[in-house]
């Protein structure tokens, strides 16, 4: 049996007698790319939200490496090395491509609140800050601040920082969403450079993107999964193709 | 050497020298006090955006602790200062567990309603003299040896704590624990994700900055010899605010211009008036003693309206304009 | 202290007459909030317009309250037009912190040239004789003005209330209060919308001043400490949320009332220790929703 | 060369003004004309600010005053935190320091200093006065509303003391926080209990709002209500109408006689209104403060603080002695609003029920804690 | 000859300090579907707001049908019969799903020709999602439900000038397929539709041109015809 890194077991959420997440089982393989896709409302966001515990499930279960995590908090959850990120782009507009690296590789020195100390005590990480600024292509632009900085890039950056907490499991929603053509693609191959030695877990509706990283996909449908396997097999799914890619799906989107 | 760091430089020697210049210690260690109390407040709404509307509680509540210890317990100045951070730190931790999971508005409404619940307690204990203060704290001795009853004596102890917090401050905005707030401050989400508990970040950030304010209320107390209400009644937390902002919100010396601009009108709005009056003849002008408030409620209108960065923001934005046009 | 049934509900009746002054105020409040995103510190400045002006209008001119009643809100509207499109217009996009000390400078500035006319201590105006002495209710003698305070304060806080939340014009302020800009590219005129809707929170306020002068003294500085009480109302209540401070408003006083048989100490107190407690438990206050 | 500097800081814009405030200053440079301008052939100078009911800004303007203008006598006050802060400085810089406004009897008593002159009144001498002439005339059950801080305690217990030595009894007491605006509900509290004086423990606003929902109630039918601390400021604002019958002590009045009918028409012709006692007494006080400065002929703080207390004071204000714990005791009044019938003019406010003697009402000997008068 | 329906002469608009579009020209005849594409920032948002006056300070010339709408209040130039859809979606959290669907007002004097918009029939119809989940409050929708209420909520006010920025962003393909549907219904019933679209293949076969924007500038216009030999052109500017 593969080596499991996430597992959820009937988990459920209700919103005031309406489920958005209703029983779902998911095991996510150590090493993989796993897409999570389904029609809008079908839960997948609020999947996530569960699994990070943004919100509280009603009933189920989680567990990461074995180990149930159900009851803990977002942060306790973000130190075991499940890292998110956010459908809105989450940057720190005003700080240096730089720090907003080190702040992801700050927590490991232990300093995090000692107020007396000199900045200059974390100079010690700008070396490895840069190595992953370079994983992502932002090498050249170290030291310039955030905000003025294309979407795409933005994107990149957040990755960037999300690898310097050394995820063991990434959550992308949507990681692709509003980009142009060129950024999607470099995303993309980001994404799957990224994975080596990692899981990620995401939630896209750009095929194209999803049929070229992914190893496995679980489609939701209102709350449940529907089908589950690689992009081949669930692509010519006949219930998916009608709750989800349409008659047309791989004209349209295939190309996308 | 940076240019800022000359101007601090210039500025202390200014104030070394201030006595031998002709100015009145007594009102320039007031100044010094409010100018404290200013950059505590503003490390915590200026480099972690928390707008706390409370801070009175702990300028007033430490002025008390500190003022008891020494009138009645007789205690030594160093002792009664640190006993008074103490408290000061203390309320910061109540308040902050109870307020620092509450956002924005929220927050600020909760620190003033629990900032009010300290009045009420200011005004009916028993050690706190209720209205009429507590009054007739003595100097005494610093380390049971430096007679602080001499006002150049009192200057000096008073201008070497009040560097020594500002170096504190200074010091925790540019640490690691510094970076994180402005983490926070940037993007609270994203600072959660990346694993800080950014509410304990905030709670160390808010203790410390009441902890500063209370040195700062516990100063006071030493060099004015009480504590009484107006120190824990909200008009002080908002005129702090009115420091801060004034000065310019998120810039280290924007709380030292602004408390020195509130506390001299506050002062000395009465002479300005006179003075304004005789040279231009204008009657009206030496009735502006009376006026304070109206003045006070002029500055916040005109600084909402016209000058948000406060003055030394400005300064700031301006210099940063010029630079870039060469 | 031991306390019989009429006295008790002679307190209620008494808590619920300072609920409705908290009720009509916090409803203020809470619109302009909505819709304006400020936190209208002022408030408690109109509120004393309104009762001074009342004053003004009956001493210098002898016009009689029931004009007064109606000419008191309206000035204070006016007024509040010229505070919104001079003052307030410029600080939408920014921080509540700044809404809030723009009001708390503009309050400096009402109260002390108010104070500069007419002194601290205060003025005042008797209730008008059609509400003249009291009923006897049984448990009680009801002065009847203070009857009346409750009824038109109640009349006033559903009226509004039915209108923002049942209502066309309802929907579009709800909806101003998340996005102005959306909403005015929808093709409604938001700018109007905001004028008005601080005139009417600025009216709101004047008309508890014109209720509350004959029960309280009139000052320049009566709205100042009520204020504080008020904004504890709006934030139990929820931010923003109608008829969070309606229900507040009234239970507040209610409480407070029965606060000042059992404790009278704590009366003034009682409303921030329940306004801690409440945050602690619901964040966004009673009927705030969280964003 | 030893030029007489006043200077004066009291609350000029914010709760107390209308006590003092403006009209303070009016009535001391009037003191300062009327006595020829000039002192040890100097002039004399009055320097005045608005301590906005803040100590610090009290303290500190006096400190600076005497450390940097050389003010020679500090005065002001008006309420007790700003007094007492104001009276250390005095004590330790040894300036003469009056206080008129504020009632607080510590700064006589326990916080007595040689240099401390409390010159109107204090609440000992308003409670004994108030509760002791009302007890006298028949009141015998009393029923407290307190502000519940430390004024308006000391207001209730000095005046239960006197109720209780007179063979009264005090039946009740309610304690409201400072600055609550609505008393109804006190009020009825009051009214349950039956007692036939209605003893207002509290201050400025909330005694103002008392009385106004005495009168909505019809309480003051049942009960007769005794203020322990009204100006006549507070019945210029309330009116006849809602004070009627309301009892209370005062140190003066200006319808008292011919003396007191001529300067306060001097002072109404300044200032548009009748002097508050507060005012009044800041008038006197200057007036004796300049002339013992010229019999002391200095301004040493010490030499005419023993002028102060060594004459006996007899003007329009007061007759009596400045003692050794530095309360001017003099006779005070219990006074009764009259009917709005049976004002004749404006201004015309207050009938005097009983003069009450000086030694009667303040601080006696036995009870002093002030060690300078032991 | 009618006026354009929409037409921007050097139009230049800035946020705040910084000076984002630099003289856009484009004009739309009525019943035409008009497709903006560009790079992330090039403009194309900025564009659509200016058209609904809420950017910043802007110069330049924008007519809808012949007015010229430079000095008006934003609520004004919605009454010309414009509907725009926002990128942000702009749901309103305190509405319910059909309080958001009811909202915007019919506009006055925008109907000739068009009709008075759809009825909500028509629109639950189209989207189902949103009659089933009519009574819950806006923001509860997923992120699609909500995308699909902003692009129903201006189809009935009987606007015939829509501005879509980015409706296909975050939808199913299905639903895609819907609203590749609609336009092409909306476009028979004559409305006149100007579309941002990072999904070329969405946008190709709607519309009858292009408009290539880079830099606050229009880049490239053509028409649908000359698609095919504009692809090595669009694959450099936009790498498709
Ligand atoms: N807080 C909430 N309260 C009530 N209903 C909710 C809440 N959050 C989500 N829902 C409902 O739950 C369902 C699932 O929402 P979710 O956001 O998980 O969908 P999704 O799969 O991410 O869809 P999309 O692809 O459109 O983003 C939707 O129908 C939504 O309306
Ligand atoms: N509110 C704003 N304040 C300042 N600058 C802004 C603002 N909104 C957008 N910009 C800037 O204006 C430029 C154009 O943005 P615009 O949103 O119009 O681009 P777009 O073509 O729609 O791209 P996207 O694909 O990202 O939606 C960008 O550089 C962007 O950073
Ligand atoms: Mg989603
Ligand atoms: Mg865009």
């Amino acid at each position: 049996m593969a080596d499991i890194i996430l597992e959820t077991r009937e988990l459920t959420k209700e919103f005031k007698g309406f489920t958005a997440v209703s029983k779902v089982n998911l095991s996510v393989k150590r090493g993989s790319i796993h897409a999570l896709i389904g029609p809008n409302g079908a839960g997948k966001t609020t999947c996530f939200n569960l699994l990070t515990k943004f919100l509280e499930p009603t009933t189920g279960e989680i567990l990461f490496n074995g180990i149930d995590i159900t009851r803990e908090r977002p942060a306790q959850i973000a130190r075991r090395g499940v890292i998110r990120s956010f459908q809105i782009s989450a940057v720190f507009p005003h700080l240096t491509l730089l720090e907003n690296v080190r702040l992801g590789l700050q927590r490991q020195l232990g300093t995090s609140f000692h107020f007396w100390k000199s900045e200059k005590s974390l100079h010690s990480l700008d070396g490895r800050a840069r190595e992953l600024l370079a994983e992502v292509g932002l090498e050249d632009l170290a030291d310039e601040t955030t905000v003025n900085l294309p979407y795409g890039r933005k994107r990149a950056l957040e990755i960037a920082t999300t690898l310097a907490m050394e995820p063991e499991l990434m959550l992308l929603d949507e990681p692709t969403q509003g980009m142009g053509h060129e950024d999607v693609d470099r995303v993309a191959q980001l994404i799957k450079k990224v994975s080596q030695g990692r899981t990620i877990l995401m939630v896209e509706h750009n095929m194209g993107v999803v049929s070229t990283i992914a190893d496995t996909i679980t489609v939701l449908q209102r709350g449940a999964v529907l089908a589950e396997g690689p992009y081949a097999e669930v692509s010519r799914n006949p219930q998916v193709m009608e709750a989800y890619m349409g008659t047309t799906a791989g004209q349209l989107q295939g190309a996308h | 050497m940076k240019k800022t760091t000359i101007g601090y430089l210039v500025l202390l020697l200014a104030l070394l020298l201030a006595p031998a210049l002709g100015a009145y210690p007594v009102f320039v260690m007031k100044l010094l006090c409010f100018a404290l109390f200013a950059s505590a407040f503003n490390l915590l709404l200026g480099y972690t955006g928390l707008l706390s509307f409370g801070h009175a509680a702990f300028l007033g509540g430490s002025a008390y602790v500190a003022g008891y210890a020494m009138k009645v317990w007789g205690l030594t100045p160093e002792i009664g200062l640190v006993l008074g951070t103490l408290a000061g730190a203390f309320l910061g931790w109540i308040f902050g567990v109870l307020a620092i999971r509450r956002q924005g508005i929220y927050f600020a409404m909760i620190t003033l309603a629990l900032a009010q619940m300290m009045f009420f307690v200011a005004l009916q204990a028993k050690f706190t003299g209720g209205e009429d203060g507590l009054q007739g704290v003595p100097r005494g001795k610093l380390f049971g040896l430096i007679d602080l009853q001499n006002d150049l004596t009192m200057y000096y102890v008073t201008l070497a704590v009040v560097v020594a917090a500002f170096l504190l401050i200074v010091r925790t905005i540019h640490s690691p624990f510094g970076q994180v707030l402005k983490g926070i401050k940037e993007n609270e989400p994203r600072a959660i994700s990346l694993g800080y508990d950014t509410s304990r970040f905030k709670l160390l950030a808010f203790v410390l900055s009441a902890a500063l304010a209370g040195l700062a209320g516990s100063l006071k107390t030493l060099v004015l010899g009480f504590a009484t209400l107006s120190d824990v009644h909200w008009t002080a937390s908002g005129q702090v605010i009115l420091m801060t902002l004034v000065g310019g919100l998120g810039t280290l010396s924007g709380p030292l211009l602004g408390s020195a601009v509130v506390v001299l009108l506050e002062n000395k709005i009465g002479e300005l008036g006179h003075a304004i009056a005789g040279i231009s003849g204008i009657e009206w002008f030496n009735t502006l003693g009376e006026s304070v408030t109206m003045v006070t409620g002029l500055i916040f209108v005109i600084c909402v309206l016209a000058f948000r960065r406060g003055i030394m923001g400005e300064i700031i934005a301006l210099g940063e304009r010029l630079r870039g046009r060469k | 202290m031991t306390i019989s049934l009429p006295g008790l509900l002679s307190q209620l009746l008494l808590g619920l007459v300072n609920g409705s002054f908290y009720a009509i105020l916090s409803l203020g409040l809470a619109v302009i909030f909505g819709l304006l995103n400020v936190i209208n510190f002022a408030h408690g400045a109109l509120f004393m317009m309104g009762a001074i002006l009342t004053w003004m209008g009956m001493n210098y001119f002898e016009i009689n309250y029931w004009v007064m009643l109606a000419a008191a809100p309206v000035i204070v509207g006016v007024f509040g037009v010229l505070i919104e499109k001079l003052l307030l217009r410029w600080i939408y996009k920014l921080d509540h912190l700044y809404g809030l000390l723009l009001t708390l400078g503009l309050t400096l500035l009402i109260e002390g040239a108010f104070r500069s006319v007419y002194g601290v201590s205060g003025l005042g105006y008797d209730a008008p004789d059609l509400l003249d002495g009291s009923t006897n209710l049984g448990f009680m003698v009801l002065p009847n003005y203070r009857a009346w305070v409750v009824a038109a304060s109640l009349v006033v806080c559903f009226a509004t209330w039915f209108v923002i939340e049942k209502t066309k014009l309802g929907a579009y302020l709800r909806a101003g209060t998340e996005n102005p800009r959306l909403v005015e590219a929808f093709g409604i005129n938001v700018p109007l919308m905001v004028t008005l809707t601080y005139a009417f929170g600025a009216a709101l306020a004047a008309f508890a001043g014109v209720l509350a002068a004959p029960v309280i003294q009139v000052s320049p500085l009566m709205g100042q400490n009520l204020i504080i009480v008020v904004f504890a109302v709006v934030v139990i209540g929820g931010m923003g949320s109608i008829m969070g401070s309606i229900l507040t408003g009234l239970g507040l006083g209610i409480i407070e009332g029965f606060t000042k048989v059992f404790y009278p100490e704590a009366s003034s107190t009682v409303v921030f220790v329940i306004m801690v407690i409440v945050l602690l438990i619901r964040p966004a206050g009673l009927f705030g929703k969280e964003r | 060369q030893e030029k007489v500097k006043i200077g004066f800081i009291t609350d000029m814009s914010s709760l107390y003004s209308d006590v003092e405030g403006k009209g303070g200053a009016t009535a001391i440079q009037m003191a300062i004309d009327d006595f020829g301008g000039k002192v040890l052939g100097q002039p004399i100078e009055l320097m005045s600010a608005d301590h906005q009911n803040k100590p610090d800004i009290a303290a500190s303007k006096a400190r600076e005053w005497i450390d940097t203008a050389g003010v020679t006598m500090v005065f002001g006050g008006t309420n007790s935190g700003t007094a007492l802060a104001m009276a250390k400085v005095a004590e330790e810089k040894k300036r003469v320091y009056f206080n008129n406004g504020a009632g607080t009897s510590a700064l006589t008593n326990e916080q007595c200093t040689p240099y401390t002159i409390h010159y109107a009144y204090d609440t000992v001498a308003l409670a004994k006065g108030t509760g002791g002439a009302v007890v006298d005339q028949g009141g015998k059950n009393w029923f407290f509303i307190t502000a519940d801080y430390a004024f308006g305690q000391a207001l209730e217990a000095d005046t239960t003391k006197i109720v209780k030595e007179k063979g009264g009894t005090v039946l009740g007491a309610v304690r409201h926080p400072l600055n609550a605006s609505d008393f109804s509900s006190f009020l009825l509290q009051a009214q349950n209990s039956k007692a036939q004086i209605l003893g207002l423990a509290n201050a400025g606003g909330d005694t103002i709002n008392s009385i106004k929902a005495a009168k909505e109630f019809g309480i003051n039918k049942t009960m007769k209500t005794a203020g322990l601390l009204v100006f006549l400021s507070d019945i210029h604002s309330l009116g006849l109408k809602n004070t009627e019958g309301l009892l209370h002590t005062t140190s003066f009045y200006w319808d008292l006689n011919d003396k007191t009918r001529a300067w306060s028409k001097k002072f109404f012709d300044k200032m548009k209104r009748m002097p508050t006692d507060v005012q009044a007494a800041d008038y006197s006080a200057t007036m004796n403060y300049l002339k013992a400065v010229e019999a002391a002929k200095t301004t040493d703080a010490d030499k005419v603080m023993a002028q102060l207390k060594s004459v006996k004071i007899d003007d329009f204000y007061g007759k009596g002695q400045i003692r050794a714990d530095g309360s001017f005791v003099h006779d005070m009044y219990l006074v009764q609003v009259k009917s709005p019938a049976e004002s004749k003019q404006p201004w015309d406010y207050l009938k005097v029920m009983k003069v009450l003697p000086g030694d009667q009402v303040f601080t006696t000997k036995a009870e002093t804690k002030c060690a300078l008068w032991k | 000859m009618a006026a354009a329906a929409l037409e921007i002469q050097g139009l230049q608009a800035w946020y705040g300090e910084s000076h984002v579009l630099h003289g856009v020209d484009l004009v739309v005849q009525p019943g035409e579907v008009v497709t903006l594409l560009g790079r992330n920032g090039a403009g194309r948002t900025t564009t659509m707001r200016a058209v609904m006056g809420l950017t910043g300070r802007r110069t330049g010339s924008l007519k809808i049908n012949g007015t010229e709408t430079m000095g008006l209040p934003t609520h004004r130039i919605a009454h010309l019969g414009v509907g725009y859809c926002p990128e942000e979606r702009g749901i309103f959290s305190s509405l319910s799903c059909e309080e958001n669907l009811m909202l915007p007002p019919h506009l006055k004097g925008a109907n000739a020709g068009v009709g008075a918009g759809m009825s909500i029939d028509e629109i639950y119809t189209m989207f189902p999602n949103l009659a089933e989940r009519r009574n819950s409050q806006g923001t509860r929708l997923s992120g699609g439900e909500q995308q699909m209420l902003a692009v129903a909520r201006i189809l009935r006010t009987g606007a015939k000038l829509l501005l879509l920025d980015e409706i296909s962003e975050g939808l199913a393909p299905v639903i895609v397929q819907a609203l590749a549907r609609m336009i092409t219904t909306l476009r028979e019933k004559g409305y006149t539709v100007v579309m941002v679209e990072q999904n070329f293949h969405f946008a190709a076969p709607l519309a009858d041109r292009f408009y290539v924007m880079e830099h606050g500038r229009i880049a490239l216009q053509f028409g649908a015809s000359e698609l095919q030999a504009k692809m090595p052109v669009l694959n450099e500017l936009l790498g498709v």
